[in-house]
This record gives C-alpha cells, structure tokens and sequence, in this order.
C-alpha cells in the first residue's frame, strides 16, 4: 500500500497531560483522511507535529515510505506538508499578499522584496481554484471566511502535496463549507492528499474516503467512510452513544422581557449602518435565536442591548424599561444576563480564579460583600456549588487559575456564572462554538432548563444544526436588518441559507 | 507523595521567594567577582563591610537603614500598585517631587497650622498633590487612550520645571539656592524611634510608610474595589463586559498609586534632616529607584516593604565601604545584576519544577531498584 | 535667515539623537519585544565610545574623522553587545520585559561609572576633544539655501543619521528581513508557521536597538559636551516617548523627533525668535512647551495607536 | 580612590562630585597633590544622603575611619559644621570650610577654632573679567550662571559693573544677555541657548557654573565665538576661553593643609579678595586682542585698595538674582543694557 503520510505511535506529553499517546495515523495518497475526536482528543497536537511545531516525545514520520525528520515549517515545506490551521495563522496589518509569501520571499537588490511573481501566482491560483481573493486586501478588512482562502492560498502558493485542515469549517457558513468541500475535492482530483479535521458528522460523511478516531490522546480506529453510520462514529469518538435530539417541550411564551425598537447602529467612520432599524421582542418562556452569516450585525446587535456600544437611533426596553442609555452594571442589575461570543476576551478573567470568575458580575452584591471587602467563604461556597453543577472540571476547582482550563471547560464556568445569575433576559452567543458533542448537548440542555424555568433566552449563533434545534423562533439578519422570522419547525438548512445569504426575505419583512 | 513540605514548596508565592534570593545571591556573586578584579587586595574586606554595614554601628545603623528605604518604599509602592493594574508608572518622580514641594510648602509656610499637626497635613496635602499629578495621564489614558509611558514622562518633566518655579517663588532660601527647610520643631515627630535608634534619622514617617503598604496590601487583595482594579489590570475587556466601569478604575490605580509617591516625597522633605529641594533640573532619583523596588518585591505591596529595604541595607553598607578604595557604584551594579535575574522568575520556577520532579524520579527510580 | 538656519541646526541637535535611538527602539518592538533599556543602552555606547576616543586622543593614534568612526563602531558594538542581556532574558528566558530593560538602565550607568573610577583613580568623567565638526564643504556649500542648511558647521553624525533613518526605513518596509521582523511583532505564531525562527528575528531586533541605541549615545554627547559624565539627561526615555508617539513607524519616528527638537530648540532659543521674546513669558512657561505640546498633541492623535500586537508578549512555541 | 595608606585627608563631597568643574574638583586637586607629594592618606567621600543629617555622618565617619583634616567645599555643609564643631569628640579635627561659615539652623555662628572658613568675594574677579572684555572690545556680552547661588550671582553682578565701568571710560553702550541655567550639569539646552545667544551677536559669554561649561564652549566653537572660564584657569579646555576669573580654591585648600602639617593652623572665618593672591584673571593674556597685563593690574589695584566699590548679591537679596530688579545695581549700570532670561 502507497502511502503519503504515515505517523506511527506518536506520543506527546505536555506538562500534566499526555495530548498523543502512541497514535497511528496513516493517509494514503490522494485520499481525504477525516480525524475526528472529542475536544482535547489531541488532534491538533498530532497535526502540528506533521508541520514541524512541536516535536514528537516518541514516535516517527514517514512520507512516502521513508522515514524522515521534521524539526520546524520549513521541513514540513521540504516534503511539502501544508497545513490550515485552527486558529488562522495570519498577520491581521499585512495584505493577503505579504502573509502569503512571508517565510518565502523573493529578494532583489539589497534584499527589497520583489512581488510581481508571486502576484501573477497568487492571481493564477485564486482563479483556478475559484478564491477569488483580493492579494492587495488587508487581513483585518476582510471575513475570516476570505482569511480562511487566504490560509489555502498559503498552501497551494508552496505547490504543497499534503495538506492538513485543522477544523477549517467551524467559521463558514453553510454556502462557504459547499464551496470548500468542493474545493477539498478538486485537489484531490490532482493527486494532492488531505487531512480534515472537523466535529461535524455530516462533512466527514461528504467528503472524507476514510477516518481515523482518536480519544482522549489514544488511538480508536481507523475506518472506511463509506462502511460505517454516523451513530457508529460518533459512538467511536466519545465512548458512547450520543443523543443528536434537543428534548425540549413546545414553548409557552408570556409576558414581553426584551423589545428592541428601530434599533440603528452606525459607529463613527463607517459608511453605513452596521444595525439598521432592527426591532423584535423575546418573551418569557421562548428562545429567540438571532442567525445569519458572521459579520451581518449579530455581534453589534448584542453590544448595544448589553450596553458595550451606544445605539445611533432607537430603543431597548428590558421588562417594559428603557434601558437604551443606562449603563452596563443597571442592565446587569436589572435582569440581564450575557454569555459572550469571545469567552477570553470578554468572559473571563484568565488569570483570576474560577472562584473569582463566578463571582464577575455580582462580587458587589451583599452575598459576597461585607463594607466593602469580599466575603471569600461565601464566595468559595458558591464557586464550590456551581463546579459541581455544571461539572466544571479543573485541577483544584474553585482555586485553578481560569487560564490553565480547557476552552470546553472555561466555556461552562461562564454558562454556570450567567444562568445561575438567574436573570430574566439571557443572551448566549455562540455558547457552544468549538465545543465537542459530550458538551454541546449539556449546555443545550441548561439553555432549555432556563428558559423552561420562566426566563427569555436570546441565542445568537451561526450553527445552523444548534439554531434549528434549540430554538423556538429564529429571526435572520442579514447586512444589519432582520429579513425573516421563521418558525423552525417549518423550515430546513437549506432554505435558512438563503435567508443568510439575503437572497431571501421574510413574510412581513418584504423591501 | 502529598506531604505537607511538598506543598509548601510547590507554592507560588514560596517559589517567588526561593527565586528572589537566588536571584539576591546571584547578584551578590556578581559583586563580588566585580570587586575581586577592581581591586583584590580590599575585596573580601569590602564585601564584608558591604554584607553587614547595616549593623555597622548597631542601632544607628539600622534604624538609618529603616529611614533610607521610607521613599524608596513608597515610590516602589506606587509602581506596584499601578502596575497590578495593568500600567506602568513611570511618572513616578514627577508625583514624588510635587507631593515634596506642596508638603514643603505647607510645612515652612501654612504657620497659621500648630506644630503639632502640621506634619500630618503636609503629608497629607503633599500625598494628594501627587494624586492630582497621576490623574493627569490616568485621565489620558482612560478618555484619549494616551500611552500612560510617554505621558508619565512628559508629566515628570513639567512637574520638575513647576516644583521649581514653585520653590523660587514661594520658599526659597537664596544664600543655597535651594528650597526652605522645614524646623525640627515642625517635622515629623519621632514618637521614640529616636531612642531606640539611636542617632540615626528614623522618623514616625517609616511607621507611615509601612502602614500605607498593608493598607494597599488589603486594598488589593481583600476588597471589592481592589477586585475591580485587578480585574481590570488583567483584562479591560471582561471587567468592561462585566459591569465594572474600567475608566474609573485606571484612572484610580493611577491616582492612588501617585498618592503615594506623594506622600512618599512629603516623609522625605518633612524629616527634619535638613533636606531641601535644590534648584537644579534634575528628576529625584528615589523616583526611579522605585521601580527595581517594586520590580523586585513582585508587585506586591508587602514585597516592597522588604525589597526596599534590603536596597537601603545593602547601600548603607556600600556607604561604610568607601573606607576602602572600592567604588561604590558596585552597589548600583548589584542591585541592577539581582533586578535582572529577578526577571528570569518564570525561568528559575521552571527549574525548580524540573529540579523537584527529577528528584522525585530518582527517589522512584531507587525505590524500584532497591524491590528487584 | 540666518535665524532659520540657526533654528534648524539646533533642532537637529535634539532631533538627531532622539530619532535614532528611537529607530532602535523601533526595530526591538517591531520584533515584539519591549525595549525600556533604552537609557542605559545610550549611556552604555557613550561611554565606550568616549572611552576609546579618549584613549586614541591621549595617545595620539587616531583622530579626525577616522577615530569618529571607528568610534561609532565601538559605541554600537557594545551597544549591540549590551542589549544581548536584554534579549537573552526576552527571548531565551521569556522574563518580564519592563524588569529586565529597568535592570539594564541600572547596570549602564552603574557599570560605566564604576569602570571609568577604577581606571581613573576617582574619576568618574571621561574627556575628550571635540575634532570632528566640519565648518564646511567646498562646492556644496554654496548651493543656495540648502548649503547653508546642510553643508555648514555640521556634525557627518546628521549625515548618517539621515542616512540610519533612510536605511530603516527601507529595511523595515520594504525589504524580506523587515516583514519578518514585523509579522513577529504582529503575530509570532503566524511567523513561527510559517517557517521563520521568531528568537532569531528578535535577537536581531534587539540588537540592532543596541546599535542605534549606542551610536546614539555617542552622537548625543559629541555636539553638546567636552566629556562625558556616564549620563544622557533621561534622553533614553525621552526616546522612548518619541517612540510611542511616532507610532512605531520610522517616517513618524523621525517627524516626532523634529517636532520634539523644535519645540525643545523654541523652549531655549526663545530669546532670538522676536515673536517669542516679545510675549517676556518666564523662561519656565518657555521651558514647559516641548511636554505640555507634546501632551496635548498625544491627546488628539492617541485614539488609533499601532502599538505592535506582540509587543512585550513573550513568545512561547508551545502556547496557542 | 586615594592611596592606601591610614586616611587623613578627607574630602567630603556634596551632591556635585569631585569632577563638578568647580570647587568639588578645586578642593580634591588640592588634596591629592598633597597626599602624594608628602606620602599622607587622602580620600574623598560621597554621603550617603544630601541633607544635613547626611552630611553630619559621613563626617563622622570619615574621622572614624581616621582623618585628621576634613575638607568641605560648599555652603551645603554649613548647618551641619555648626553642630560638628559643637561636638567635643572633633575637636582635635581640623576642618576647612570653603565657601561658608558654620550655621545653626541657618544662622550664622562663628568658627570654632579648628574650623578654618574662606569666602570669596566673587564680585571681584567677575568684575575684572567683565572690564577685561569690554576693554579689549566687545561690546555685546552673555553671563551664563549655574544656579542662581549668592556665589554666582556675584561673579554676575562683578561681570556687570566691569563691563560698565569699562563702557564708560570708552563711552560706549554695551548690551549683556544674563541668565541662570538652572543645573550645573552639561546639556543641549545649554548649547542651544549659548548658540542663540551667538547667533543673536553675543560676542563673548562668560560661563559660570561647574560643567554648564562643557556645553556652552562647544557652542562658542561651533559659533567661532568666545568664552570666559570661571574659578580655575580653563584655557586648556577649549581655544575659545580668552580668560578665566579666578577663585583660587585650590590654593585655599593646599595654604591650610600645609598650615595643619606644619602646626601653624588658624581657624576662623576669612574673606579672601584682591588682598591676597586668591582673585583674579588668568595670567596668560595672550588670547586678548588689546587688553595688556598692565591694564589689569592698574584695575586690580583700584579693587584692592577700594576705590572701586562692587555691589552684590546681599545688597538686595530680593531680586534672587534678576540684575534688573536689583534697584541699586540698575541705577549703578549706565553704560549696559542688561537682558535678562529667566
Ligand atoms: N501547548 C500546550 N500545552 C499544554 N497543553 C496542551 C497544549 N496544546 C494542547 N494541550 C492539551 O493537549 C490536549 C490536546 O489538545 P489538542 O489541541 O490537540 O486537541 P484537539 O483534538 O485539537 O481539540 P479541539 O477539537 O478542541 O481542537 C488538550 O487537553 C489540550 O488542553
Ligand atoms: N476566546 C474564544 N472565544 C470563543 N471561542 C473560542 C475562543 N478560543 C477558542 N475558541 C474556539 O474553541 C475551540 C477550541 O479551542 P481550544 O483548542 O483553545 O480549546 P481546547 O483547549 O481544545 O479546549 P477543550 O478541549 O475543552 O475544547 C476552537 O474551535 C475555537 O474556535
Ligand atoms: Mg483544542
Ligand atoms: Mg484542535
């Protein structure tokens, strides 16, 4: 048998952790190779092994049956290995251009850059495969689906044979992974190999020719796409059968918690509003899910009703309030609680305690506070209570330091600290992006559980699988305007795409 | 395994110690070496005069000791307490000179106050003056997003010109071209000090100084608003996203930490030592000297108790060694040596992870050896 | 016109030292690496390049403009030498930046002090003759206007800043080494990915910090003085300050040192600009402008600031 | 730094050091010359702190350590000798004094008898230098001060008066730039502003302050201008310097170590001038176009006898140095037109 890559009992320890444990992971030439496994299963470790960022603790790499080295990039260049990866590894101030040939550059004269050729390339490229990238356009100006072609264009720019996809689909809406699986596939159709990493079932089922699970660091099975059922490999993935389902009750909305009226948005330089006389009400008892492609005003919708941002035009009304101009602290105070889209960023403290994180949002109520000095017991008791609750699991629970948790885990400290908030207004974006499957549907779960408990959930998301499942009513927005409100029993993914894409409206939402 | 020794000495906060005073050694090697080649006839003679001149002459020495490290203290304090927050304060010797110059001021001047609490008010005056001067860049940098760097600096320099613009106009004392001096009578009391140190120049400003670091101490760890500040300090954003207002907090790190540094200038003026602010266009030194305090106590308002003074000990003791022909910038040297290894913190506690961990593995490995 | 000429050579006395170093700082943080050590690293190349000069003059081996340079050479070698601690702490170490650059504004003038009183028996400054301004250049100035600005009573010193500052600016935009030193200021793991050594880069960003820094030293001292005192007069800093105010951007660099310069230049020549010396202001109001001006033009422009993303984020290979 | 016999020469240095170009460095060359000339211990120290308190120590301790003779240049130790020669436990120390008397709490006490204090009168060699100039046909002066001490302002105002009496022999109007530059350190705002001064016609700029010099002749050679050194002969720091008004501290310092050695010490306060050999003008006066050795010493007789009277600092203390608030001073100078930047 031919094979392009082959990774034999790879072992990688980090402190604490062994993140590969003897796996074997062979990709014969011109195939797709799907690798799946659970969140931390140790699937972007052993990828970043193949390209040269960490070096294996035991283990070796064969390309084309001979055993070679890869100490860095540049080696993984050598044999010609690609890779995406998870998180774009991009310059955010150069031009496409630039962060395409950086590490390759062609020099003239005293070292100045010389870019014709590698422009004609880059053009030559972008055609054919149909990436219609601008070389000129900078990182930050451009959607992380573009970046995502730019991370591509990397790739096929080093004429490389091998190409790994780290996760490349969990930022794309459902259009953008048709056109990247078609891509995936037109590759191989040039001999090219490929490794794609991905949770989502339906996409291994697509494309991949074969698939090699992994555990928990451990190696599971390597089987033919073709042969096996979803259930079987998701089985295979977490240990157990999964439940795909939301079991949740029909809704029974009641009174109004949230209105937004005629809500527009248009920051100082921007040449057009980014939210345009949004309105729409979420009642006690439903979840509301906002959908859309990234980058159509889901994020600066949920700024301006928490507060980050000030609205140009319109109001906010939380349990008949308006609350458009008040702070921050009185939204919180007066029923509002906000899962965040960037749970580093926004949601946690890192270098706090779990202790500290639960406590973000209400360290200065008397439940933790004594003339001005924080009740620490109290604190701990209720960190204690919350860990157990939504299992949120770390080293030495209350006392880990945020920071040294994994993402999943993190993610669930800030679902405990904002649901347990009891507010009458949850607003979760994106609480499950890039979670696995084990997690997903536990965080589902506590949503439902919230909103069956006479609470308005507002979920935003860009999952069309978690829109459809966990809501009760889904508005769509489209370039800053809401352009549907669409029940989801009635309707499918396909036709949610088009609503997203805007080549759709809505009853009631007509131009 | 889990004894209790392991877990002290898998504690952070010891594991910071251990790496200061490898650092602290380190640095004293350095010295050594240094003045072995400068001159090898005196070395071990000054080293040793350098190592224990805090005893020198018992008391005085000591309380002399205590006395030196009161603006250091509370200079490296106000660096801390900043920098806990996020920002680095470099306007430092701006605050201390204008908290000196108002605490002059109303020392020599406000007569109409009794003697007896004069001092009090000066230092508290010369503390909110210092605060007044941080609000500056904090207020920069909370509303225009100003580097709080460049204008910390630009703020010690306007500081510097007004101090002495100030001193001519208002308490100046011609024949030595320098400011005023506050009378003995009206400094600072001594409360006893002077008899248990005997000679030495240790005020109740020391007690002060002292007091201030627990206070800020228990300000940052044990209160809401210290929680405020720190989470700001570690990440704007979140502490935004969570209702705290992080424009307020920034801006109060910086006025509090410039509260210090005033006050800071007020003990050092109001000693009754004859100190007075010279005329010269100079930035006070014990402004800067700050930093390695509070660089080297970690940040940590306790920390800069003990880092400063372990500068004045070991100062005063390079001052005793200029009986020797040795120059005392080896002092300089070694401290700048020890503040630069106390950098490689995170790398000396990785060491000292890999040191416990193959140890652990050798005492295994014995074990297994010894059951064959 | 004569006063313009003599405005603008003075400017470029203040300008000059402040805008290389500055550079220097410029190629440390572009590399993602927080360069405080900018004082000690100036007072460091002072001093060696002092130091030799004395030794060559009192011996009469070199002079002119042979020991000018050669004495450049000096300063930014152990300048670069110098600024090698703060990049194997930075780098190698992953410490705490702000610490080890403070620890190295200490050491530089503690360490020259030190040596210049060990060898001098006591004496701690370091004289030299100051051999090395040109009065003028044949031909060249006479051209009209620009002779007069360039050509006359001028340090070669201005010249090879000019130069330092034309050089910068094109190595670090335009040429291969440049985009690799800023994509590890911006985003080191994108730079690490794609095959580039970041500990490599920001070596050579430090280092070329401590020879801009050290020459600067040299050039700040040669104009204004007949020795040197082991002190830059918190000139590092103020670099620094023209750093973050030029936006880590060399042509912004240089237009915040002239601005600085001039200011500076109005603050002590107030007394020939008639303009000025009408307003009778006391000197100190004259003396405030350069940092009040500086502070009020930070609080117009410092909305969008381009502080390199990576600066002072130590690079871990293994952190995502 | 000193040899490594028992020290019994002291310096103690104030905040300026031993290279301050003034009397720091005056006072240590003194010292020096001597220890290595008559094989004693000698030894500067820096205190430990800049106050009075600071200053009483290091005292202390540079008799510990076994010196015999204390030498402090500098009005900064004036409280703290008032206490030390109180202190029984000195009395066998002999202490020199330049350029102050003891004090308590800043007012003046007299001299114990091992206390030997020299004062300059300033206005002395500052008023030759200003003569000199303006005789040997500048018309257009600058006087540069360090800070605005009694001693500096003196040299100033002595500057003046020259330069008027002088314009007024000549009938000529003269114009002088003065200021204080705040600091005694070098800097390139100093530079600056001597090169505006230049620039602006200043011919000659009298450079009074420690190494304010460094910077102010850098700029006289940038300029092709000239320069007037102050307290010690600096012909040999730069080819601009056309003289130096001189207080021979130096001299001072080596009369009364001698004196201690050869058992003929006096204490006591002592105002040095024209009487003795401690004021004057360099003695080289070749770098003069017209000015002749004769002509100085005719002047320099006038002041020693006293039919040259000289204002100073203490005949209005008020003014803080600005010579055109200082009432007298204002009306005395007819001939100079006095700008003043400060
Ligand atoms: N640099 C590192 N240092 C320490 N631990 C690490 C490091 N990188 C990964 N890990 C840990 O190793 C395990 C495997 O991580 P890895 O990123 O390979 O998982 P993954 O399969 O790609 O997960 P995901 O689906 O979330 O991307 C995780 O537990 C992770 O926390
Ligand atoms: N700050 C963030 N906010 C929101 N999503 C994030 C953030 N950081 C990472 N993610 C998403 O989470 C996913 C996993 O991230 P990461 O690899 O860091 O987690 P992890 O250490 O593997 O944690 P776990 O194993 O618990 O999932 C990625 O797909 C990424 O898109
Ligand atoms: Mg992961
Ligand atoms: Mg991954």
């Amino acid at each position: 048998m031919d094979y392009a890559i082959e990774m034999l009992n790879i072992t990688k320890e980090f402190p604490g952790i062994k993140a590969n444990d003897n796996i074997t992971l062979q990709v014969k030439e011109g195939e797709i190779h799907a690798l799946l496994g659970e969140n931390g299963a140790g699937k972007s470790t052993l990828m970043s092994i193949l390209f040269g960022l960490y070096q294996p603790d035991e283990g070796k790499i064969k390309i084309h049956g001979k055993e070679v080295l890869i100490n860095d990039p540049n080696d993984a260049n050598k044999y010609k290995i690609g890779m995406v990866h998870q998180h774009f590894k991009l310059v955010h101030n150069f031009t496409v251009l630039e962060n395409i040939i950086l590490g390759i550059e062609e020099t003239g004269l005293f070292g100045k850059l010389k870019n014709s050729e590698a422009r004609k390339k880059v053009m030559d490229l972008s055609q054919r495969y149909h990436l219609n990238v601008d070389p000129d356009a900078k990182i930050e100006d451009i959607t992380v689906g573009m970046q995502q072609r730019v991370e591509i264009l990397k790739m096929l720019f080093r004429d490389n044979e091998i190409l790994i996809f780290d996760e490349p689909t969990a930022v794309l809406t459902p259009q953008e992974i048709d056109e990247l699986m078609h891509i995936m596939k037109e590759l191989i159709s040039e001999g090219k190999s490929i490794i794609f990493i991905t949770h989502k079932l339906n996409e291994i089922k697509a494309v991949a020719d074969r698939c090699t699970i992994i555990r928990k660091g451990r190696y599971v099975d390597t089987v033919n796409v073709a042969d096996v059922s979803k259930d079987v490999l998701s089985e295979k993935m977490v240990g157990h059968k999964v439940n795909f389902i939301v079991d949740k009750d029909e809704a029974k909305p009641t009174d109004t918690v949230l209105k937004v009226d005629g809500l527009t948005y248009q920051p100082k330089g921007a040449n057009k509003p980014l939210l345009n006389n949004v309105s729409f009400e979420v009642k006690k008892g439903e979840i509301v899910c906002i959908a859309g492609i990234d980058g159509n005003g889901q994020s600066e919708l949920v700024y301006n009703i928490s507060g980050i941002e000030k609205p140009t035009a319109g109001h906010v009304y939380l349990n008949g309030q308006d609350i458009t101009t008040t702070s921050i602290r009185e939204r919180n105070d007066s029923g509002m609680a906000v899962i965040p889209e960037d749970r580093h960023k926004h949601g946690l403290v890192l270098d706090y305690s779990v202790a500290e994180n639960m406590i973000l949002k209400s360290y200065y109520k008397p439940e933790f506070e004594k003339h001005g000095f924080i009740d620490f017991d109290a604190m701990n008791a209720y960190s204690d209570k919350l860990i157990e609750q939504y299992d949120v699991r770390s080293g030495e629970g209350s006392k880990s330091i945020a920071r040294g948790m994994s993402g999943g885990n993190q993610q669930k400290a800030i679902v405990a600290r904002e649901i347990e908030s009891d507010s009458d207004l949850l607003i979760a974006v994106q609480p499950t992006r890039g979670l696995d499957v084990g997690a997903i549907e536990f965080i589902h779960k506590q949503i439902v559980k919230h909103r069956d408990s006479e609470h308005a959930v507002l979920l935003v998301s860009l999952e069309l699988d978690e829109v459809i499942t966990v809501s009760d009513r889904i508005l769509v927005m489209y370039e800053g305007e809401i352009v549907a409100d669409v029940n989801p029993k009635d309707i499918d993914v396909k036709e949610l795409g088009l609503y997203m894409a805007g080549s759709k409206r809505g009853i009631g939402y007509e131009k | 395994m889990k004894n209790k020794s392991a877990g002290f000495f898998e504690k952070d906060s010891t594991k910071s110690v251990i790496s200061s005073l490898i650092a602290i050694l380190i640095g004293l090697l350095v010295g050594l070496v240094i003045i072995l080649i400068a001159n090898p006839a005196d070395a071990l003679e000054g080293f040793l005069i350098m190592l224990t001149g805090g005893f020198q002459e018992g008391m005085l020495s000591l309380g002399d000791v205590l006395a030196y490290s009161v603006p250091v203290m509370m200079t490296g304090l106000s660096i801390a307490f900043a920098y806990k927050t996020g920002e680095f304060n470099i306007g430092v010797p701006g605050q201390y000179y204008v908290g000196a110059f108002v605490a002059l001021l109303i020392g020599v001047k406000a007569t109409f106050l009794p003697d007896a609490i004069a001092w009090l008010i000066a230092i508290i005056c010369g503390g909110l003056a210092g605060a007044l001067w941080a609000f500056v860049p904090g207020i920069l940098k909370a509303k225009r997003n100003v580097n709080v760097v460049i204008s910390g600096i630009m703020m010690n320099y306007v500081g510097l010109l007004l101090v002495i613009r100030g001193v001519k106009t208002f308490i100046y004392e011609s024949t030595g071209a320098q400011s005023l001096t506050v009378s003995t009578e009206r400094a600072i009391p001594k409360f006893g000090l002077d008899v248990i140190f005997e000679g030495s120049s240790i005020n109740f400003g020391f007690v002060i100084a002292v007091a201030l670091c627990i206070v800020a101490w228990i300000i940052m760890n044990k209160t809401t608003f210290g929680y405020e500040l720190k989470a700001t300090g570690f990440n704007k954003d979140a502490a935004k996203y969570a209702g705290m207002n992080e424009t307020k907090a920034v801006i109060m790190s910086l006025v509090i930490a410039g509260l210090f540094a005033g006050v800071g200038g007020a003990i050092a003026y109001l000693g009754g030592t004859g100190k007075a602010i010279q005329i010269s266009e100079v930035l006070p030194p014990e402004g800067f000297n700050g930093i390695p305090v509070a660089l080297l106590g970690f940040s940590n308002p306790i920390g800069c108790i003990f880092a400063s003074l372990f500068i004045a000990y070991i100062n005063v003791g390079g001052n005793y060694m200029q009986s020797l022909n040795i120059a005392i910038e080896v002092i300089d040297i070694i401290v700048a040596v020890i503040v630069y290894f106390a950098s490689f913190t995170l790398f000396i506690k990785l060491m000292l992870d890999k040191f416990r961990n193959s140890k652990k593995h050798k005492t295994l490995a014995a074990k297994e050896g010894g059951n064959k | 016109m004569n006063i313009v000429y003599f405005l603008f050579a003075q400017t470029l006395l203040f300008a000059i030292p402040l805008m290389i170093v500055a550079l220097g700082g410029m190629f440390s943080e572009r590399s993602g690496v927080v360069n405080l050590a900018l004082e000690g690293i100036m007072i460091i190349g002072g001093f060696s390049g002092i130091f030799y000069m004395n030794f060559m003059q009192t011996n009469d081996i070199m002079h002119g403009m042979p020991l000018l340079f050669t004495a450049l050479l000096v300063s930014a070698a152990v300048g670069c030498l110098f600024s090698m601690l703060h990049a194997f702490a930075a780098v190698n170490l992953r410490a705490d930046q702000t610490i080890s650059g403070t620890a190295l504004n200490m050491l530089g003038p503690a360490l020259g002090i030190f040596i210049a009183k060990t060898l001098q028996d006591g004496q701690q400054n370091i004289g030299f003759t100051n051999e090395f301004r040109i009065s003028s250049v044949p031909v060249l100035s006479d051209i009209p206007v620009l002779g007069d600005l360039f050509f006359k009573n001028f340090y070669i010193t201005t010249f090879i800043a000019i130069a330092i500052l034309i050089i910068s600016y094109f190595f670090l935009m335009k040429t291969k080494t440049g985009l690799r030193i800023r994509s590890c200021g911006e985003n080191p793991q994108a730079a690490d990915a794609a095959g580039i050594s970041v500990y490599k880069i920001r070596y050579l960003g430090v280092g070329l910090s401590g020879i801009l820094g050290g020459m600067g030293g040299l050039i700040y001292i040669l104009p204004i003085s007949t020795e040197f005192t082991c002190s830059v007069d918190g000139y590092g800093f103020l670099a620094l300050a023209v750093l973050i105010f030029g936006n880590w951007a060399p042509l912004r660099i240089a237009g915040a040192a002239f601005f600085f310069g001039i200011t500076k230049t109005l603050a002590y020549a107030y007394g020939s600009v008639p303009f000025l010396a009408h307003l009778a202001l006391p000197d100190t109001v004259y003396k405030l402008i350069p940092y009040v001006a500086t502070l009020i033009l930070l609080a117009f422009t410092s909305k969008n600031s381009a502080a390199p993303r990576a600066d002072g984020v130590p690079y871990d290979k293994s952190k995502r | 730094s000193g040899s490594n016999k028992k020290t019994e020469i002291a310096l103690i240095t104030d905040s300026g050091g031993i290279n301050d170009k003034s009397f720091n460095q005056s006072a240590w060359e003194a010292v020096k010359e001597y220890g290595e000339k008559n094989d004693k211990g000698y030894k500067y120290y820096k205190p430990a702190s800049f106050d009075d308190e600071g200053y009483k120590k290091q005292i202390k301790s540079a008799v510990k350590n076994g010196a015999k003779i204390v030498v402090l240049p500098g009005f900064k130790f004036a409280n703290a000798m008032g206490d030390i020669q109180e202190d029984k436990t000195y009395k066998d120390v002999k202490f020199v004094c330049i350029d102050f008397t003891p004090t308590k709490k800043d007012a003046a006490v007299d001299p114990a008898e091992n206390v030997y204090c020299a004062s300059y009168k300033e206005q002395q060699p500052g008023y030759l230098a200003g003569y000199a100039a303006v005789k040997d046909g500048y018309t257009k002066l600058g006087f540069m001060g360090g800070i605005s001490l009694p001693a500096v302002i003196n040299y100033g105002y002595g500057y003046l008066q020259g330069a008027n009496d002088a314009a007024k022999e000549l009938n000529k109007k003269i114009t002088v730039n003065y200021t204080y530059t705040g600091t005694f350190n070098e800097s390139p705002s100093i530079k600056t502003q001597a090169t505006a001064w230049y620039n602006g016609g200043t011919e000659i700029i009298f450079s009074c302050g420690g190494q304010i010099c460094n910077s102010v002749f850098a700029a006289a050679e940038d300029t092709k201008k000239f320069s007037i050194g102050v307290d010690s002969d600096q012909k040999d720091d730069s080819k601009t310097v056309v003289t130096s008004a001189l207080k021979n501290v130096k001299q001072t310092v080596a009369d009364q170590i001698t004196a201690v050695y050869d058992n003929k010490f006096k204490g006591g306060a002592y105002v040095l001038d024209a009487s003795g050999s401690y004021i004057g003008l360099s003695s080289d006066f070749s770098r003069f176009k017209t000015f002749k050795k004769a002509d100085y010493e005719a002047e320099y007789a006038k002041i020693k006898d006293g039919t040259t009277k000289i204002l100073t600092h203490s005949d209005d203390e008020s003014a803080k140095g600005n010579p055109n608030k200082t009432v007298k001073l204002k009306a005395a100078l007819t001939n100079v037109t006095v700008k003043f930047e400060g």
